[in-house]
């Protein structure tokens, strides 16, 4: 038994899943929407790298795109880690609480 | 000349009406307006009279364009006169009684306070029943045919503060307006039969379209009798024939010169008119003609019971003129045209005596026109007495038949060539024709009857209404006896002077204006399909030679047996002997009042006296079922289901759509992203369904 | 043999705690778990021969991110929250669309694969992971690079706009003004009445 | 060289002077925010035309990260200027609401930037990394006023699902990029056009287009428009509705039709989908609106649906028709919002549509001016949203799609509800409130997009070369 | 007579140049000088709508009836693509922009005194909708059409939006959306049009002269484009079953509005059907004429009979409208000569007839503030002036001969009774109706015993109104004493009209 590409993209799929599962089932605080955001990227980046080092050798295949990309998700994601957490601070102060059932101001 | 005839009225109408009235401020004073419009129209009678003279007599028929009017295509019409001798006898008519009324109207209309507007009005009808009876194509005789419905309307609800005025004009327009459909629906077909829409042209082509077959309705008509028969619905819509003769009563809602003009002498008779002008077609469509004889016979005898039982004076005089009308038709029916004519002429006269000597009593009673509280005023009102008993003698066809010296009033001459033209079709074979005979001597009865009732009822007897009127009641101005006057010496010599000429026997007085197929004397034969059907025939009339004492009643006077030429006589001295009985000897007329007044009068008398509930049968099924149809397309099918349905409903669905998607709207985060993934897994379903992966 | 357990265990873990982070009722066992989840990650990179996005996603992931998480996590002292009433009845259908989600994900690499017969890792190639990073990373992708920066400067940017606050009363160096002091802004000659003291 | 940098000349000059201006900012020792609003606005404008001053090269920059193409020229032209009248708008609002600080220009700077590199991006690297600059500093704008517990609502709304459609648009690209083995539009056109399209591909072209409806805010991906909309400060919103969308669909439109040009068929049935529900969803879910600022947030959504119609195509047409549909709707939306800022009253602002009754008697100039936007977003001629709506369905129309556009048409009439009824609010109903004067710029602005928006631009002279800058730009992604 | 000289251009903007120049004062002009500007507004619309009377009235005097053609044809480039500004009039179109101009300066005459509040926009807004009705009339680019066509809603939906009647948002909003659905689906036909065109002719074109000559639609989807032209002529004409926006409408606009909506707007929707489904899609128009045959009498019986129901004078005129556009549709898919002829005369009449009885209206409305019948009764005592004028109309209504009225009815019943029977006898029942109606009205309103106190002091007709009835009240006659003056203008187009559709449907040999 090979572990082949398809394993890592079936890793790939399921950690997706999960992370958009905890976006849409969590009911607890926006804290962990956030941490499922990270684990959607970390998914997107078990892709990239995936892909890219089993990409065939053939002309015009670019296998170190996917890394290079993986790195700048990697950068990005912390980049919107911080705004993300920036706003969350930023929503405390005014709100109080983070639950997620509390963000209903605007509705309709 | 005929620029002028025509023209005139409509001259004196737009002064009296712009200027005179007070809708231009009132111009001109009262009295000039009505001097004008008189003058005019006495002037135009004139003028009619000479034409009358040039044409019949003279044979100077005239084609005359005045104006370009519809030019579509095919579909050329203008305005136009075409002058022949049945328009000349039209014109007489018309601006003779229209003179007269005019006249009268000075008198009787003496304390309304717009005079102006009425003289108006009454150019304005004659002008209108001129452009009808001159017009040369279909469409003019519309023009005319509704503008008279215009002006009868304008002229029956002339008081318009009456509700029933009111109601009476727009029942007469209405009504009218149904024949006029029949007639249009008739001149279109006519358009589509000859591509044309005027006379000549149109009556030059029967002959080769007679056996066309049209489709209408579902059906397969011939032609021509299509035609007929759609324009025959016009006539009877104007000439209020039954089922579209609710109308002729009531319009006695407006004043009573406007009775005498428009309800007895002129717009009636339109329909006999417009049947005389489309002889040629009738003369194709037996079928039709059979028709509107035994309606015209129905219609004399169904208004003369009407006419039996009524205590309004006009109505009486009303559904007289009715079943008078019926009788033209009928004459027309069986193809007896002259004779149609004849009697619409001397018709004229002595129904529009009847109508203003009706006026006259009404005037001297302070507008009282029940019967019931009328009686004895013969000495109050001599003259009008007088020239209300020889309209009575007219109407009711006095005179000595089977001589060879006319004598006899006008009545007797028109009515009674009437009847031996019935008489005539029937021996040819013509069911309708002996229906009609037949009833033309029972109407004839009911008419002297009920003709003599009146003149009972009215001027015999004793007084029975409010005493105070009584004593106020006079004799009419000099204005208004001066037209009796005229209009009595035509009741008495229209029939003796013009029998000739109408009946073709005086030289071609038609000209070919009518159908010219008459007898050596007396009266006219019926059409030729009826003639070769007589000749084929066996048992001719005149083969058996009858003996015994009233045997010279069956031998023939001019082809006829005599007992059909004393026949109406003897019934209308009848009529007069049941009269007399019942309103003469002893308490008379008083009794009968009375008696009914207990009694309440039987079912029959009830059911004439409600004139058949024909009008409480059209209020409960037209009237009622229009109104309840508007209510049910308006509320229902508008309000409920188009609106219901279309805008509000749609209104409705998408306000409901919206509310349910503002509760998918609800805030929260969850339901965002589990709406966004739901839409990712949708559309990859749905992108790979079509792919097949 | 050896890369199959290594395999099965790392991804085995990796989604173990990948779902602990959406279960766990303490948002700080979620950072951690979160923590595990990427160092598992960065073991599959390390698998697959990517060594130097997996130190990176320990440094930056590991050392950056999950621990702002963490900072902000105890910073905003956020209350454990019971989980509501709706939440079960909201489960299946939420995991229903997850599932389809997840199969149609699975249903293309599994097409992938289908397709796909030889693979390669790069390391064959001769280059180190990272010297292969070094050969693009400042040529070829100088351009979005420099983007990146322009990214993170905007980041930036935008956590102190929001939370940045210049609170008065609140003690801090101004290196400028310290800069611009001198002698005689800095000093104050007062003359002190004896037995006053500075009023 | 100076070729290769006139290429980039655009973001360059943004980059520069964003970073400039931001280290102006942050070193002034007063509150310099008004100078640098202008400077950005100077900046900005001169973004918007550097591309026509140089006299619109073509090529490929960053070793073909970045592409620059009439169509880009035509985007920038757009951009800046719209997101320059969007920084003038904010003037007045971020003065009196006391928000005013220099770091919003410059956040508008860097959006611009990062949405310049979008309608640029030639490499799916690029498309991120743009996407990613352009969403950050939204988010941030979106909670600028952050002692508002609406705006930061807004922005961290905003912020978790951008975040999360990042994540389904990074999936995508890892999938394309994996099927392809490239991340370049050329080699990724290449490979599909030689190899046929796989369901990676496929699949990864659904998620990338799902992550893309977000940033256009296309149905089913519109959930947060409204809050979003709502909460942001206005002249935010205002910004929100005007050029990332612009940018975004330009972006969508470049990807359609070149890497993923012959795989037509396939996307067309996702954008068909996108259009149908955008266009519904915005017109029925903006009947019962009741704040201004909602209710263009649903205009929006159905805007997008129409410009969606406009791309279904797939044709060189159909990009023309949603360039020409977007141009028009970016200037109406500017004006609306220049108009809706100055909805204010004396205790400030107000948002309400109700609060818009009488305005044709206390306030007429304002009242005409927002009915013409009205009227014109509704697409009734002869203004120019009709013209939008016309020459996007046209194409529509020419692919077969003719049920398409007969739906969009009826959504455009269910749509012309809510328009109706605030025209019906300004003209109708009594006032009951007294607007104060809006500051000139504003009003300017309004006008200016009014008469634009007015049949101004059919005159020949105007319309003729404007069809040919725009053909020349759809041209250029064929 | 204008030799070089965009004569159809000035008489269709010379009204939008009006209305600018007086929101161009309104804007230069000081607060206190604001109402100076409102009294004098209607003055300056006045005069401008008069010279744009004087000249379409030139025009029509140098129109050469004799060519079937278009004339003074004005052709610029305008947005590309084959749609460009092209202006030209035929026999057909000549007249109703003949009638728009003529009806304009009367209602603007009229609404002087009868509008209370915002004369100023009223004005503009009465301006800009002439510049759109003429524009519709004389534009001969299908999307030039399109442009003015829907155009008009803005203005007529603001005009009864702002100074309507009571329920006047139900009212605008059903008038707007109803009819912007009808015109939308005819947008999209003239997008497939549009891109057939480029197909078939090689350019894309929405010359509608090059159209109506050129193109040649297969046979099944020209039944679909004809149903989406339908919808929009048949919503505006209005014909049954998409009627009951009409009488909202009509209630709730001020006089003049409904006077506009009734005289022009109403035949934007059969000017469509001449102009464009009868020669654009000959062999639908055949194939459909039945349904439109059965619409029109349905629509002539049902509203009559509605009609008689009302109690609203408006409401009562409105839904009679109803019934008279049904003779004009009856009449133009007759497909003879007697029955598009009768059609467009009928419509011409018909703009003058309810145009006047919606004035009259308009008259006692402006005393009294109700349009209730039972409010009214013997107003003829106390009005007489009026009373005349409300017969004359009255009759007209109801197609007396010798009225306009009378030719277009009669026209298109011969017409239609050329092709069925069933159809003319059932129009014709609507002649019976509509005397019920109109009589049941003028009886109600003008005669009868007056009993409300309230109209003891009612004044009759001052001069302003007589000014305004009276052109009408001449035209009305003038028309149906002398029709020539119509269809000798029309005739050519008409006749040119037929033998294109009669080749077109003969060649496609179904």
């Amino acid at each position: 038994m090979v572990i082949g590409l398809s394993h890592y993209l079936a890793v790939a799929a399921i950690l997706f899943t999960i992370g958009v599962f905890g976006i849409f089932v969590n009911r607890k605080n926006v804290i962990i929407i956030l941490m499922c955001v990270e684990l959607i990227l970390l998914a997107v980046n078990i892709n990239f790298v995936a892909f890219s080092t089993h990409m065939a050798d053939a002309a015009g295949n670019n296998p170190m795109a996917g890394q290079v990309f993986a790195l700048f998700i990697l950068t990005v994601a912390a980049a919107e880690a911080a705004v993300g957490l920036a706003i969350l601070v930023v929503y405390f102060r005014n709100r109080g609480n983070i639950a997620v059932e509390n963000i209903d101001l605007m509705k309709g | 000349m005929y620029h002028v005839i025509v023209f005139a009225p409509l001259l004196g109408a737009i002064i009296a009406g712009l200027l005179g009235t007070r809708f231009g401020r009132q111009f001109l004073p009262e009295k000039p307006s009505m001097a004008i419009t008189t003058g005019l129209l006495f002037l135009s009678a004139i003028l009619s009279w000479v034409a009358f003279v040039k044409v019949g007599i003279g044979h100077a028929e005239a084609n005359i364009k005045v104006l370009r009017w519809m030019d579509v295509g095919l579909m050329k019409a203008d305005w136009a006169f075409k002058i022949d001798t049945l328009t000349a006898v039209m014109l007489v008519v018309v601006n003779s009684v229209s003179a007269l009324v005019h006249l009268y109207s000075w008198g009787y209309m003496s304390d309304d306070e717009y005079k102006p507007r009425f003289f108006s009005y009454l150019s304005l009808f004659t002008f209108a029943m001129l452009m009808l009876v001159t017009s040369n194509n279909f469409i003019q005789l519309f023009f005319g045919w509704e503008g008279v419905g215009l002006a009868s309307y304008l002229l029956i609800g002339y008081y318009f503060k009456k509700d029933t005025a009111n109601a009476a004009s727009i029942k007469a327009f209405v009504t009218n307006r149904v024949g006029d459909v029949g007639l249009a629906l008739g001149v279109m077909t006519i358009f589509l039969v000859f591509g044309s829409v005027n006379f000549d042209t149109v009556f030059n082509e029967v002959s080769e379209k007679k056996d066309l077959v049209l489709p209408f309705l579902g059906m397969e008509f011939k032609a021509m009798e299509l035609i007929a028969a759609l324009l025959f619905i016009g006539a009877m819509g104007k000439s209020a024939q039954f089922v579209l003769h609710v109308w002729l009563p009531d319009a006695m809602e407006g004043p009573t010169p406007v009775s005498a003009l428009i309800h007895a002498a002129t717009m009636v008779t339109a329909g006999v008119f417009l049947v005389c002008r489309a002889s040629e077609i009738y003369q194709a469509a037996p079928i039709t003609s059979g028709f509107i004889t035994a309606l015209g016979a129905f219609t004399a005898l169904f208004a003369a019971t009407v006419a039996l039982v009524q205590n309004d004076i006009k109505r009486v005089i009303a559904y007289s003129t009715c079943s008078q009308l019926g009788y033209m038709f009928f004459a027309a029916g069986v193809g007896a045209y002259g004779a149609a004519m004849f009697h619409l002429f001397t018709h004229a006269f002595f129904k529009a005596l009847l109508f203003l000597c009706a006026g006259s009593v009404i005037h001297a009673l302070h507008h009282e026109q029940d019967m019931r509280k009328m009686g004895g005023i013969r000495k109050k009102v001599p003259f009008t007495y007088a020239a209300m008993i020889i309209g009575t003698l007219a109407i009711t066809g006095i005179g000595i038949p089977a001589i060879e010296t006319k004598i006899g009033f006008a009545g007797f001459f028109s009515k009674d060539a009437i009847i031996e033209a019935a008489y005539s079709a029937g021996i040819a074979g013509s069911n309708a024709g002996s229906f009609a005979f037949w009833v033309g001597i029972t109407a004839a009865l009911m008419t002297s009857f009920y003709s003599w009732r009146l003149i009972f009822m009215t001027f015999h007897g004793k007084y029975r209404g409010d005493h105070h009127t009584f004593d106020h009641a006079h004799e009419s101005p000099k204005v208004m006896l001066v037209p009796l006057a005229l209009l009595s010496i035509g009741a008495v010599l229209a029939g003796a002077v013009f029998y000739k000429y109408f009946m073709g026997n005086a030289g071609d007085f038609w000209h070919g204006a009518l159908p010219s197929k008459y007898g050596a004397d007396h009266a006219a034969i019926a059409p030729d399909y009826l003639m070769a059907a007589a000749e084929s025939a066996s048992d001719g009339y005149d083969k058996v030679k009858h003996t015994g004492p009233f045997a010279f009643l069956f031998n023939t006077f001019h082809g006829y047996p005599r007992w059909v030429l004393f026949l109406p006589l003897l019934v209308s001295i009848s009529g007069f002997v049941i009269a007399f009985m019942m309103y003469m000897r002893g308490e008379g007329a008083a009794k009968h009042i009375r008696n009914i007044e207990e009694t309440g009068g039987g079912p029959l008398y009830n059911f004439l006296l409600n004139k058949w509930y024909i009008d409480e049968l059209y209020d409960a099924t037209v009237v009622k079922g229009a109104r309840k149809l508007g209510d049910i397309f308006w509320k229902v099918g508008d309000q409920k289901i188009i609106d219901g349905l279309g805008p509000n409903g749609v209104a409705a669905f998408a306000a409901g759509a919206a509310k349910r998607l503002s509760k998918i709207q609800s805030g929260y985060l969850y339901h965002y992203a589990f709406v966004m993934l739901l839409g990712v897994a949708v559309i990859i379903a749905l992108v790979f369904r079509t792919v097949g992966g | 043999m050896l890369t199959v357990i290594s395999f099965y265990l790392l991804a085995f873990v990796a989604v173990a705690a990948a779902f602990m982070v959406v279960a766990a009722r303490n948002p700080v066992h979620s950072v951690m778990y979160l923590i595990l989840t990427f160092f598992s990650a960065a073991g599959l990179f390390i698998l697959m021969g990517a060594e130097f996005l997996a130190l990176l996603l320990v440094m930056v992931y590991v050392g950056a991110v999950a621990v702002l998480f963490l900072f902000v996590v105890m910073m905003l002292d956020v209350d454990f929250v019971e989980l509501k009433q709706g939440f079960l009845s909201y489960l299946p259908i939420g995991a229903l669309v997850a599932i389809v989600l997840l199969l149609e994900m699975i249903m293309v690499g599994a097409a992938y694969v289908a397709g796909e017969t030889k693979t390669v890792v790069v390391r064959e190639t001769g280059l180190s992971n990272l010297e292969a990073f070094g050969r693009v990373l400042y040529t070829d992708y100088a351009g979005v690079f420099e983007a990146a920066g322009f990214v993170l400067l905007v980041a930036m940017i935008g956590a102190i706009v929001l939370t940045l606050r210049e609170r008065e009363g609140v003690r801090k160096q101004d290196a400028m003004k310290q800069m611009e002091r001198t002698k005689e802004t800095g000093m104050e000659m007062v003359d002190i009445e004896p037995g006053q003291g500075i009023g | 060289m100076l070729q290769t940098i006139s290429l980039f000349a655009p973001q360059l000059v943004l980059a520069f002077f964003a970073s400039q201006l931001l280290s102006t900012g942050a070193f002034a020792k007063k509150d310099i925010s008004v100078g640098i609003r202008y400077f950005a606005v100077g900046v900005l404008v001169l973004y918007a035309f550097i591309g026509f001053i140089l006299g619109q090269p073509t090529g490929e920059a960053f070793k073909g990260a970045l592409i620059v193409d009439s169509y880009s020229h035509y985007m920038n032209l757009f951009l800046g200027l719209s997101a320059a009248a969007a920084l003038m708008f904010s003037k007045s609002f971020f003065q009196t609401e006391k928000l005013d600080r220099f770091e919003f220009s410059v956040l508008v700077l860097y959006c611009t930037l990062g949405m310049s590199i979008m309608v640029s991006a030639n490499t799916l690297l690029a498309l991120y990394i743009g996407i990613e600059m352009q969403s950050l500093a939204l988010y941030v704008m979106a909670a600028f006023n952050r002692d508002s517990l609406r705006a930061s609502e807004s922005g961290l709304k905003y912020f978790v699902l951008g975040a999360l459609s990042s994540g389904l648009l990074l999936y995508g690209a890892s999938l394309i990029y994996g099927f392809t083995g490239s991340l370049e539009f050329a080699r990724i056109a290449e490979v599909i056009s030689t190899g046929g399209a796989t369901p990676g591909i496929i699949a990864g072209m659904v998620f990338l287009l799902c992550g893309l409806a977000f940033k256009i805010s296309a149905a089913p991906f519109h959930m947060w428009t409204p809050d979003v909309y709502e909460g942001s400060p206005t002249p935010v919103t205002g910004f929100f509705a005007a050029a990332p969308k612009f940018a975004a669909m330009a972006l969508i439109a470049r990807l359609l039709v070149g890497p993923f040009g012959d795989i037509t068929t396939q996307w067309q049935q996702v954008i068909i989908v996108l259009a149908v529900l955008s266009m519904f969803v915005g017109a029925i879910g903006a009947l019962t609106q009741t704040n201004i600022k909602r209710l263009m947030a649903y205009s929006s959504i159905a805007n997008m649906g129409y410009a969606l119609v406009a791309l279904s195509a797939g044709t060189q047409a159909g990009v023309k028709g949603m360039l020409i549909f977007m141009s028009i709707y970016t200037i109406t939306v500017i004006g609306i919002f220049a108009c809706i800022l100055q909805m204010r009253i004396r205790n400030g602002m107000v948002e309400q549509i109700s609060d818009l009754a009488g305005l044709s008697k206390t306030n007429r100039g304002l009242a005409i001016v927002l009915t013409i936007f009205m009227f014109s977003v509704m697409g009734i001629p002869p203004l120019l949203g009709f013209f939008g709506k016309f020459f996007a369905f046209v194409p529509a129309m020419e692919a077969g799609l003719t049920w398409l556009v007969v739906l969009a048409l009826v959504a455009s009439v269910i749509g012309a509800f809510y328009y109706l009824r605030l025209v019906k609010i300004m003209w109708g109903d009594e006032n009951e409130n007294e607007f104060v004067e809006a500051p000139k710029t504003l009003r300017g602005l309004a006008v200016i997009s009014a008469l634009l928006v007015f049949p101004l631009l059919l005159l020949p002279m105007v319309s003729i070369p404007a069809q040919s800058l725009i053909s020349q730009a759809a041209a250029s992604l064929f | 007579m204008f030799e070089g000289l965009p004569i159809l251009s000035l008489i269709t903007f010379i009204p939008l140049a009006g209305a600018f120049l007086l929101m161009f004062m309104a804007r230069i002009s000081k607060e206190d000088a604001q109402e100076q500007l409102a009294k004098n507004a209607p003055r300056v619309a006045l005069v401008i709508s008069g010279v744009v009377f004087l000249l379409s009235l030139l025009l029509t005097l140098d129109f050469d009836s004799s060519k079937a053609g278009f004339q003074f044809v004005e052709d610029t480039s305008w947005l590309g693509g084959g749609i460009d500004y092209r202006l030209g009039v035929d026999g057909i179109s000549v007249l109703f922009v003949l009638l728009t101009a003529f009806l304009t300066p009367l209602c603007i005459f009229a609404s002087e005194t009868s509008i209370k509040s915002r004369m100023l926009e009223y004005m503009v807004a009465f301006l800009i909708l002439e510049t759109l009705m003429i524009g519709t009339f004389v534009a001969l680019d299908l999307v030039l059409f399109y442009l003015f066509f829907e155009a008009v809603l803005i203005p007529m939906f603001i005009i009864i939006g702002v100074w309507g009647g009571k329920n006047r948002v139900y009212a605008s909003y059903k008038f707007f959306l109803y009819t912007l659905l009808g015109s939308v689906l005819m947008l999209a036909a003239i997008l497939w049009i549009y891109n057939f065109s480029g197909e078939q002719l090689g350019a894309p074109t929405t010359n509608m002269e090059t159209l109506i000559n050129e193109l040649k639609i297969p046979g099944g989807v020209q039944t679909w484009l004809w149903l989406a032209f339908f919808a929009s002529f048949a919503v505006k004409m209005p014909m049954w079953p998409v009627h009951t926006w009409l009488p909202d409408a009509h209630v709730e606009a001020p006089t003049a509005g409904s006077v506009i909506l009734a005289g022009i707007l109403l035949k934007l929707g059969g000017y469509g059907f001449l102009r464009f489904s009868l020669t654009l899609f000959p062999n639908a128009s055949l194939e459909l004429a039945p349904l439109i045959f059965w619409m029109s009498v349905i629509a002539i019986i049902y509203t009559s009979l509605v009609a008689y129901r009302q109690n609203d004078i408006k409401k009562l005129i409105a839904y009679s409208s109803v019934a008279h556009m049904g003779f004009v549709t009856m009449g133009i898919f007759a497909f003879n000569l007697q029955g598009i002829q009768g059609g467009i005369y009928q419509m011409l009449s018909h703009g003058i007839i309810s145009g006047a009885l919606f004035f009259c209206v308009g008259v006692i409305y402006d005393r009294m503030h109700t349009r209730e019948i039972a409010f009214y009764g013997g107003l003829v005592k106390r009005m007489p002036v009026y009373a005349a004028f409300f017969m004359l109309f009255t009759m007209a209504n109801v197609g007396l001969p010798g009225t306009s009225g009378f030719v277009g009815e009669i026209l298109t019943m011969v017409g239609a009774y050329q092709v069925s029977p069933w159809i003319a006898a059932g129009a014709a029942l609507g002649m019976i109706l509509s005397a019920m109606y109109a009589l049941h009205l003028y009886r109600e309103v003008i005669f009868g015993e007056q009993t409300n106190e309230k109209l003891d002091d009612i004044l009759d007709m001052n001069r302003r109104e007589v000014i305004i009835l009276a052109p009408l009240a001449i035209m009305t006659i003038v028309l149906g004493v002398y029709p020539s003056l119509i269809t000798d203008i029309t005739s050519a187009s008409v006749e040119n009209l037929i033998a294109n559709f009669n080749a077109a449907t003969a060649t496609a040999g179904n």
